[in-house]
């Protein structure tokens, strides 16, 4: 097992440099530069600039001072909002990855309860309470239900902040400052969870229905164990393999920013960042942003491949 | 007397010919009602949206500024959109590329993603490594910028902007089958271990057979889920593309970019019928698959009750 | 659906020109009717005026931010010499009064007494000199392009040929001159732009190394009416009064930029969250914020327009009476009364109504005329094939369209007009920059682009010369090209009106473009406030020293 | 007549046992720990062994289904893990494997007369239009009903399930056929067709098996020749006659004083082994049967006995013979 | 011991499937003793697995108990709750599975498995509960417990799966222990020990037996009463000595030929011609007379009553008064 740890980490950096250098060329690629995207720009001070940003020189040679610079912890300086990548990343990431791991915990947490209680209780209302529910939430797009949920909650109940971070103006510390925020996520947060919810429970309820049939849970029933500890035991660990390899996959998510959901609720995550060093070729926040969420892409793979073996005693021997 | 008692020779005839399993399929989605008004839903979604506009007095309709958004009439059911134009008749003619899309990409990347999934559980090993490293490095591209160099390249090569959507909807299920192969993967290296899968191999069978027929019905049901879930990503993200000139172009209507047309508060507040039918149609195309694959994931589950 | 609809459809929509009903909006002020209904959220607030804005990055150094809402955020912190007023007119600010030489080459500005920057330290004309000089630095990467100004020496200094600029002259602290080399109207404002504290930003200058200077991006220090308190990334910048101000410190004492996205503006100002926000231009909104009772709102027509490029170069489109036939055969009342539902009238000319130089008469108005443009069509030899489309010889009449937004109005009308027309029409939506990219190479037969807000009317058609080498429709006219240069050499407005009225004279006649619309901007207050005034050159920084909240 | 079909030369196999994340241990079962014997054309090898003592290890490695650790496997001359593919699909036609677990070896999402019938189709000794009827064939000869052929696995009893399995294996019509226990989940009634079915085959179509049972009885109607597995190796091997009458180590004398007699009357004195069941991850020194022997001494925890020939090709690993 | 531990009443139990209703368990009454053995033997697929399960309501979804009662100490097992019935489970009656591969669940190591019936009946700590999984798993006869209950089922033989699951059903020391072939996957030696160690409960403990067999051996060893089954019913029912020596039903006869005895080798096996009825359409006739060397006319029409002589009971013609008509 160490060995193939091992094995499987070393893998891991040949792979990092290919996606590096392939991710480059992707942007590269791009049509368009930071310098395009500022039509006013006369072609001489375009060229100009051009030169000082060193997008003048051929992808190779851009890649491997990308590289170099890298290597020794230099992730580049931000063309659009002036000002290293780290520290620009770091103010907004954080933030993303509040509710984005707030809305994990309560994605998985309901969609655990309720896909296994659908797949137990297969065809009841409750069941297709839930897969209504799922479905609904799954057909409209996501602007729309953080439109409903604002409506709703802020502007008719008045009793959730319409967006942002915290009050307008606001100085609060401490205790008053956590209660502040907390606030202000909880409708971002919802429409988060209810975005994953759906197919969540869909993945738990499918697991589900396959174990409940099997021997295995007769032999627990024989045993006369209490209903709660048949399903949430002895089924659910059967049904939960197959999403260790979704939680993984989650990895990248945390930190990647819901551009759409940040949006509209105004809250001060990565998501508007990237879209914006997108459309403006900010190349040094795209490739350092990219890369690191490509690193979190591969650990998480490597991490669901290993607890994969870890969890499923199946999988261990050969 | 009669000797109907069955022994020996019990009706040789019913035995000789084999129920195929679509048929015992079918035969057993009949019997279930949930599965069959999906399939009913689906199937009037596909006629409203091949056949109805046949019956549109409004298909060929400019743009007409009398009738901006006027709400539902005996003239115009669901109202008309902010180019006056009739709701119900975009709604089908929507659903065409919509469902067409939806459906389409959800069977390519299925298959794509079990098969690619299923190869690497089976055969572990170097094809595992080098496909599932192909799928880390396929995950971690970013989509956004992939996606703008795709439009870039087809609006390079000129292909007439209605075919776009297709080939994009192929590239990415062509780039998009990590997740699910490493979904399927994960259950397939389960499985194998399985000693009906050593049965398998004693028999000689081949991999494929090994694969096709003994692995990958036995995920099925995650597949189906897949599926489901697929279709409404697609009808919707649909949508999204067409952000970035990659979707259907205007004004082609499809459902996903009916229901963003109407992306403010007051169209939000005052003009419902700009994007609840939209919404009501995906809803009831995914729902109607649901529970279609429901039915049958049921109908191929052998344990189940009938 | 029974037939007898069918046919007053078919009527409807057949009918070639439809004068909509859509009534047209003029500029106007609305008073608060209720200011009994003002969120208590807002009464709350008793020294603190919040206004919406998008998001901005965080650069609060004027000349070296690059978004756009950096500018707002940082104007009120930084006071330039020269500002327009609401008419586009230059009025001053921090300069006493200028002089501009008979031969229009040379400045001279004097400095008000006393003036301070927000740290206390005196601003001088120094300063002043200061500010050209950076702007010159080879490693100065900003958008600020002094080049039109063509200050005397400046290309020397900036090619390491000089040690000052020549012709930048400190006549006393209160007194500078500057001497340029090529009369330009526009350089009045160029020259006096905002000023620099050569204290604070020149104390670690060395020439061509400004990396000094993003240290200081986040602790601006300037003469503005406030300065900045802190910076709340993607939320909020918060300000407080500036006791230096030259005019002395502003009435209230707190002042908040708060972030906002368009789906939620209407309601964070509902809710008193917002005292000042701009607001889509459509009855709805106005409908809404009239509801409300307690929002004073102002209807004002935009400082810019839109517009299609024509790509000139195309062989098909060089012939003057096919971009003629593109805009007759174009229904652009339909397009503007679709986007903006009345607040929104047709361009003719490209400049906003809002400007000095604006014009109409003379100018063909291009009225939605199918006749007039199958007739010239057919002129020019592009005859309806069997397909329906025109074609000359073997090539066919397709014309692409790129556009960024997906929802362009544009597309769905200009669709079926060209169809009637016999134009196959190819839509195609593309991210904002591939559009500049391909805009820039000259691959597209139409685009469609917004101009930013005008300052000078020569922003909106300096590319138009042959020689300029930004010129992206690729018009060539030697007649535009002459009236040109001439509308900027000279700095006299009376004269450069003349000269932008025969200007648009030939435009109209050889169209390079397809001028679409001009729009309306919804401001909307707070009645709790008064004393702002937006404007459509400076937006509220002008109005921010004269703010009062009502009790 | 009597060539050797399959030759099984100090076959080792064991499995590594695992080592999780934190810690590794490197332990290994030795399931199979050196087993030599051969099989002749036509032979009924009986393989008789406490549970555990890696009877199917050994029967599945054999069929390649696992890799071995050490030794080899002759079919027919050819070492059987040096097989090409080709050469190996062949081998597979050849030589069957019935499972011992009837009910996991059978895929649930298949009906039956497909799980038969498949290879049957995939190896062309069927086509797909009288498949069927072959399938129908070998299912009666099983002792199956025919309206049994459409339905799935779980809708079978325990036994239904064995002959299901038999019938597999037997499509192929394999030359050789390794049989886990294929009769212990059936009724007497069933177990005597079925084994009848087995003597017919090999008496009819020279097929050879290795009959792995606990059924000693059964083992004795039907083998030739026996071996008897304990801890991995084999401990004794004779001809049926031979060990039934002569049996000559002392865990075979268990296990024959043990078996049960179909008749409430009579009380016998059984052997009752005492003492520690060793574990194959540690087998006790010497004779691994030591710790449960009621003759064991030093000597035993010594020196490991010698697999010896004591004439009439009887082989006995005993100190004490 | 006057009142049996358990007792059934004409107990159905039926398949829905495809085909049609599949009565897997027909019309079946009998009664076990405190401290009494019952061997069933019977044909595989006669149904003595699903008679089983529909003792502990443990059938699958398509299955269903039509009709009857059964008794548990007096009280009709189907009639409780779902919360008595599972306190009845595990802790009254222990059951162990045909099946010892798919019946242990694959993720949870042995000891976890068999602890758990102990801390779910039976006050006592986890250490506790893990001391008595060894101590089980040593009587059973299992080298090394401490090393196999921390390891998971898939590592373990089949013969040792099939002890694991006596282990947890004999955890509580239950009244009524109910065994689907629990000894067929084991050699001699030990299913020897296991026989004595099941006696010595019975002894000790006067725990009831419910042993599904195939193995006339066994039953000989260690039943009180055997049943024979076919075709969802009993068809014969007598002490042990009596069934062995004096078999009445054909089938009983046929089976106990069948049976191979070391040292009586004959040419071929004797075995039961025909195949068990499809169970899907049965019609009113005695279920074996199409296999039967003395079936008669009365046999293909009527259904045998089930009568007794001196306790043993049989369900054919042959012994019936009016075979004859
Ligand atoms: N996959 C495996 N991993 C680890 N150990 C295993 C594995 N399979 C079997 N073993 C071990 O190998 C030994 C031999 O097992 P095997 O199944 O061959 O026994 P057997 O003789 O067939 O027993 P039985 O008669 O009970 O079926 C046992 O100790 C068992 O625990
Ligand atoms: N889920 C099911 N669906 C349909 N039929 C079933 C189902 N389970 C069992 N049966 C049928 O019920 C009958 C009785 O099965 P059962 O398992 O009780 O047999 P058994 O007597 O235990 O046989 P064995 O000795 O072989 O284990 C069989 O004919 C079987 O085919
Ligand atoms: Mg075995
Ligand atoms: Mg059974």
């Amino acid at each position: 097992m160490k060995q193939y740890i091992f094995y499987r980490f070393l893998q891991m950096i040949p792979i990092l440099i290919g996606t590096s250098f392939l991710i480059f060329v992707l942007f590269a690629l791009l049509p368009g530069d930071y310098i395009d995207s500022n039509p006013k720009l006369t072609p001489e001070r375009a060229q100009e600039l051009r030169e000082l940003y060193g997008l003048d020189k051929p992808i190779l040679e851009r890649y491997v001072r990308w590289f170099t610079d890298l290597v020794k912890g230099d992730f580049g300086f931000s063309l659009k909002y002036q000002e290293p990548v780290t520290s620009l990343l770091n103010k907004f990431i954080w933030n993303s990855f509040l509710i984005a791991a707030v809305s994990l915990f309560f994605t998985w947490t309901i969609a655990l309860f309720t896909g296994v209680i659908s797949a137990v209780k297969q065809y009841s209302w409750f069941d297709g309470f839930v897969t209504l529910g799922v479905f609904a939430a799954m057909s409209f797009p996501s602007f729309f239900i953080g439109l409903l949920l604002i409506k709703f909650f802020a502007v008719d109940l008045g009793i959730l902040p319409i967006g942002g971070m915290i009050d307008t103006g606001s100085n609060t510390t401490k205790l008053a400052y956590l209660l502040e925020v907390s606030k202000h996520m909880v409708l971002p947060v919802a429409i988060l969870t209810l975005l994953s919810v759906g197919s969540l429970t869909r993945y738990f309820r499918t697991g589900m229905l396959e174990v409940v049939r099997q021997d295995y849970i007769r032999t627990a029933r024989a045993k006369g164990l209490k209903e709660r500890s048949i399903i949430f035991k002895h089924a659910l660990k059967n049904a939960l393999l197959p999403a260790i390899t979704l939680l993984a996959f989650e990895l990248p998510g945390l930190f990647s920013g819901a551009i759409i959901t940040e949006q509209i609720f105004n809250w001060p995550g990565v998501g508007r960042i990237q879209l914006e060093a997108l459309s403006f070729r900010d190349y040094p926040v795209l490739m350092s942003f990219t890369m690191l969420l490509s690193f979190l892409t591969i650990i998480g793979n490597f991490l669901a491949d290993i607890t994969y073996a870890a969890v499923d005693p199946r999988i261990r021997l050969k | 007397m009669e000797t109907s008692l069955v022994t020996d020779q019990p009706q040789k005839d019913a035995v000789s010919k084999p129920i195929s399993l679509w048929k015992q399929t079918y035969m057993r989605l009949r019997k279930n009602k949930l599965a069959i008004s999906g399939l009913f839903f689906l199937l009037a979604m596909i006629a409203f949206s091949f056949i109805g506009p046949l019956f549109s007095p409004y298909v060929n309709s400019t743009v007409n500024v009398n009738l901006m958004n006027h709400p539902p009439s005996a003239e115009h059911w669901l109202g008309t959109d902010k180019y006056g134009r009739d709701v119900l008749t975009r709604l089908m003619l929507a659903g065409q590329i919509s469902l067409t899309v939806g459906i389409a990409s959800m069977v390519l990347s299925v298959l794509i993603g079990s098969v690619l999934g299923a190869v690497a559980g089976f055969y572990r090993g170097i094809i595992d490594q080098v496909l599932m490293r192909l799928a880390d490095i396929l995950m971690s591209i970013p989509g956004l910028p992939l996606l703008l160099i795709m439009g870039a390249i087809l609006s390079e090569w000129k292909t007439p902007s209605e075919y776009r959507i297709y080939i994009i909807m192929l590239m990415l299920s062509l780039i998009g089958w990590p997740g699910l192969a490493r979904l399927v993967r994960g259950q397939v290296l389960s499985l194998r271990e399985q000693p009906f899968i050593q049965a398998a191999q004693i028999l000689g069978l081949s991999d494929k057979r090994k694969i096709f027929y003994h692995l990958i019905p036995n995920i099925f049901p995650l597949l189906l889920v897949v599926a489901t879930l697929n279709v409404a990503g697609a009808i919707l993200s649909e949508s999204a593309l067409s952000y970035l000139g990659l979707g259907v172009t205007p004004p082609t209507p499809s459902w996903g970019n009916m229901i963003d047309a109407a992306n403010n508060l007051v169209d939000f507040k005052k003009r419902p019928w700009l994007w609840i039918p939209p919404g009501a149609a995906i809803f009831l195309t995914v729902i109607s698959i649901n529970l279609l694959g429901d039915g049958l994931r049921d109908a191929l589950d052998p344990k189940m009750k009938r | 659906l029974n037939s007898s609809t069918d046919e007053k459809a078919n009527k409807e929509t057949t009918s070639a020109v439809q004068t909509a009903d859509i009534k047209q909006i003029k500029d106007q002020v609305i008073k608060a009717s209720n200011t009994g209904n003002i969120p208590a959220k807002a009464l709350e607030r008793k020294d603190t005026f919040i206004a919406g804005m998008s998001a901005p990055g965080g650069v609060f150094l004027p000349y070296f931010y690059d978004n756009g809402w950096d500018g707002n955020a940082t104007s009120p912190i930084f006071s330039p010499l020269v500002d327009l007023d609401k008419n586009g007119k230059p009025i001053p600010i921090l300069a006493k009064s200028w002089e501009i030489s008979d031969d229009q080459l040379v400045y001279t500005f004097h400095l008000k007494d006393d003036l301070k920057f927000s740290n206390g330290s005196p601003l001088t004309a120094d300063d002043v000199a200061f500010t050209l000089t950076l702007l010159h630095d080879p490693a100065y990467d900003g958008w600020g392009d002094l080049a039109a100004a063509t200050i005397k020496g400046g290309k020397d200094y900036k090619d390491g040929k000089a040690k000052t600029i020549e012709g930048i002259k400190v006549v006393d602290p209160l007194t500078i001159k500057i001497t340029t080399e090529k009369v330009n109207a526009k350089a009045l404002l160029l020259l006096g732009g905002i000023v620099l504290s050569k204290d604070y930003y020149g104390k670690d200058y060395t020439y061509a190394h400004l990396d000094y200077l993003k240290k200081l991006y986040s602790k601006p220090v300037g003469s503005g009416p406030y300065k900045l308190e802190k910076y709340i990334p993607g939320q909020e910048i918060r300000y407080v009064a500036n006791k230096n101000y030259y005019d002395g410190p502003p009435k209230v004492k707190n002042f908040i930029y708060k972030v906002t996205t368009p789906e939620t503006t209407s309601q964070l100002f509902e809710a008193g969250e917002t005292d000042y926000d701009r607001f889509p231009a459509e009855p709805e909104s106005v409908e809404q914020l009239k509801e409300l009772g307690f929002a004073n709102i102002k209807v004002t027509t935009a400082n810019s327009y839109s517009y299609a490029y024509i790509n000139n170069t195309k062989p098909y489109l060089k012939d003057k009476a096919v971009r003629q036939a593109l805009i007759y055969g174009l229904d652009r009342q339909k397009i503007t009364d679709v986007t903006y539902k009345g607040y929104g009238t047709v361009a003719n000319v490209p400049v906003s109504p809002v400007s000095w130089a604006y014009t109409e008469d003379g100018i063909n108005k291009y009225k939605y005329d199918v006749k007039k443009a199958k007739q010239l069509l057919d002129e020019a030899g592009w005859k309806v094939g069997k397909d329906g489309i025109r074609a000359k010889g073997e090539t066919k009449l397709k014309i692409s369209y790129l556009t960024s937004r997906n929802d362009d109005d544009f597309i769905p009308i200009a669709k079926e007009n060209y169809k009637a027309l016999g134009i196959q029409f190819n839509p195609e939506v593309l991210d904002f920059n591939t559009l500049l990219t391909k805009l820039n190479k000259k691959d597209y037969d139409l685009a469609a682009v917004s101009t930013p807000m005008l300052s000078d009317p020569d922003d909106a058609v300096a590319d138009l010369a042959s020689t300029h080498p930004d010129n992206s429709a690729g018009y060539s006219n030697p007649k535009v090209d002459k009236l040109l240069e001439e509308s900027v050499s000279t700095t006299d407005i009376n004269e450069r009106k003349k000269i932008y009225h025969e200007l648009y004279k030939e435009l109209s006649d050889d169209p390079p473009v397809i001028l679409l619309n001009y729009r309306k901007v919804i401001h909307a207050n707070n009645a709790r406030i008064s004393g702002l005034n937006p404007d459509n050159f400076t937006g509220i920084s002008s109005s921010l020293p004269n703010l009062s909240i009502k009790e | 007549m009597n060539e050797t079909l399959l030759e099984v030369n100090n076959l080792k196999k064991f499995y590594s046992s695992k080592s999780t994340l934190f810690k590794s241990v490197n332990e290994q079962v030795k399931a199979v720990d050196g087993v030599t014997f051969s099989i002749k054309k036509g032979d009924i090898f009986g393989l008789v062994g406490e549970s555990g003592s890696g009877k199917s290890t050994l029967g599945k490695t054999i069929l390649r289904l696992h890799n071995k650790t050490s030794g080899d496997v002759f079919f027919k001359g050819k070492n059987v893990f040096k097989l090409s593919k080709k050469e190996l699909i062949h081998y597979r036609l050849q030589s069957q494997l019935v499972f011992q677990d009837p009910f996991s070896s059978l895929n649930p999402r298949i009906r039956i007369g497909e799980a038969i019938g498949e290879a049957m189709i995939q190896h062309k000794l069927a086509s797909r239009t009288n498949v069927r009827d072959q399938v129908l064939s070998i299912m009666e000869k099983c002792g199956l009903s025919p309206y049994h052929i459409d339905r799935y696995p779980h809708e079978f009893s325990g036994g239904q399930r064995q002959r299901i399995v038999i019938a597999r294996a037997m499509a192929l019509n394999p030359e050789f056929v390794v049989t886990d226990e294929p009769v212990s989940a059936l009724d007497v009634s069933i177990q005597a067709q079925i084994i009848n079915l087995f003597s017919e085959l090999q008496e009819k179509e020279n097929l050879s098996y290795l009959f792995i049972s606990h059924d000693l009885s059964v083992v004795e109607h039907l083998c030739n020749k026996v071996a008897i597995m304990y801890l991995g190796n084999i401990v004794e091997q004779a001809s049926r006659d031979e060990l039934f009458k002569n049996p000559l180590h002392p865990y075979t004398k268990a296990l024959l004083s043990a078996i049960p007699i179909p008749d409430p009357t009579i009380k016998r004195e059984k052997i009752i082994l005492k003492g520690e069941i060793p574990s194959p991850i540690t087998p006790p020194s010497g004779c691994k049967f030591r710790t449960r022997c009621p003759i064991a001494q030093k000597k035993c925890a010594d020196i490991p006995p010698d697999y010896k020939d004591v004439g009439s090709n009887h082989f006995v690993a005993c100190h004490f013979v | 011991m006057n009142t049996p531990l358990l007792e059934l009443k004409d107990l159905h139990t039926s398949f829905h499937t495809e085909e049609g209703t599949v009565t897997a368990v027909n019309n079946v009454s009998f009664s076990i003793n405190p401290g009494e053995t019952v061997c069933i033997v019977g044909e595989s697929g006669c149904g003595k697995s699903v008679m089983a399960l529909s003792i502990m309501q443990l059938l699958s979804d398509s299955g269903e108990i039509t009709d009857g009662m059964i008794l548990f100490n007096g009280s009709n097992l189907l009639e409780k709750t779902k919360k008595e019935m599972r306190k009845i489970r595990g802790k009254d009656i222990g059951m162990i599975f045909q099946e010892p591969m798919t019946s242990l669940n694959p993720v949870f190591t042995i000891g976890d498995q068999i602890t758990e019936t102990l801390l779910e009946h039976l006050s006592i700590s986890k250490a506790e509960a893990y001391d008595k999984a060894i101590e089980l798993v040593t009587l059973l006869g299992i080298p090394n417990a401490k090393k196999i209950v921390k390891s998971y089922p898939h590592e373990l033989s089949g013969g040792m799966l099939q002890r694991i699951m006596i282990a947890i059903a004999l955890g509580c020391n239950p009244k009524l222990l109910i065994a689907d072939e629990p000894t067929t996957a084991l050699d001699v030696t030990i299913q020897a020990q296991i026989l004595d160690l099941l006696q010595t409960i019975k002894h000790d403990l006067g725990t009831s037996i419910l042993f599904i067999t195939h193995d006339l051996g066994v039953v000989a060893e260690m039943a009180d009463t055997v049943m024979v089954m076919y075709a969802g019913k009993i068809v014969e029912k007598a002490q042990v000595v009596e069934l062995f020596q004096n078999p009445k039903h054909p089938y009983t006869k046929g089976l106990l030929r069948s049976k191979p005895v070391i040292g009586k080798r004959t040419q071929r096996l004797h075995s039961i011609s025909g195949q068990v009825p499809k169970l899907t359409d049965l019609t009113e006739s005695c279920y074996f007379s199409e296999r039967c060397e003395h079936c008669m006319d009365i046999c293909k029409t009527q259904a045998p009553p089930f009568i007794s002589e001196n306790d043993h009971y049989t369900a054919c013609w042959l012994y019936k008064e009016g075979k004859d008509q």
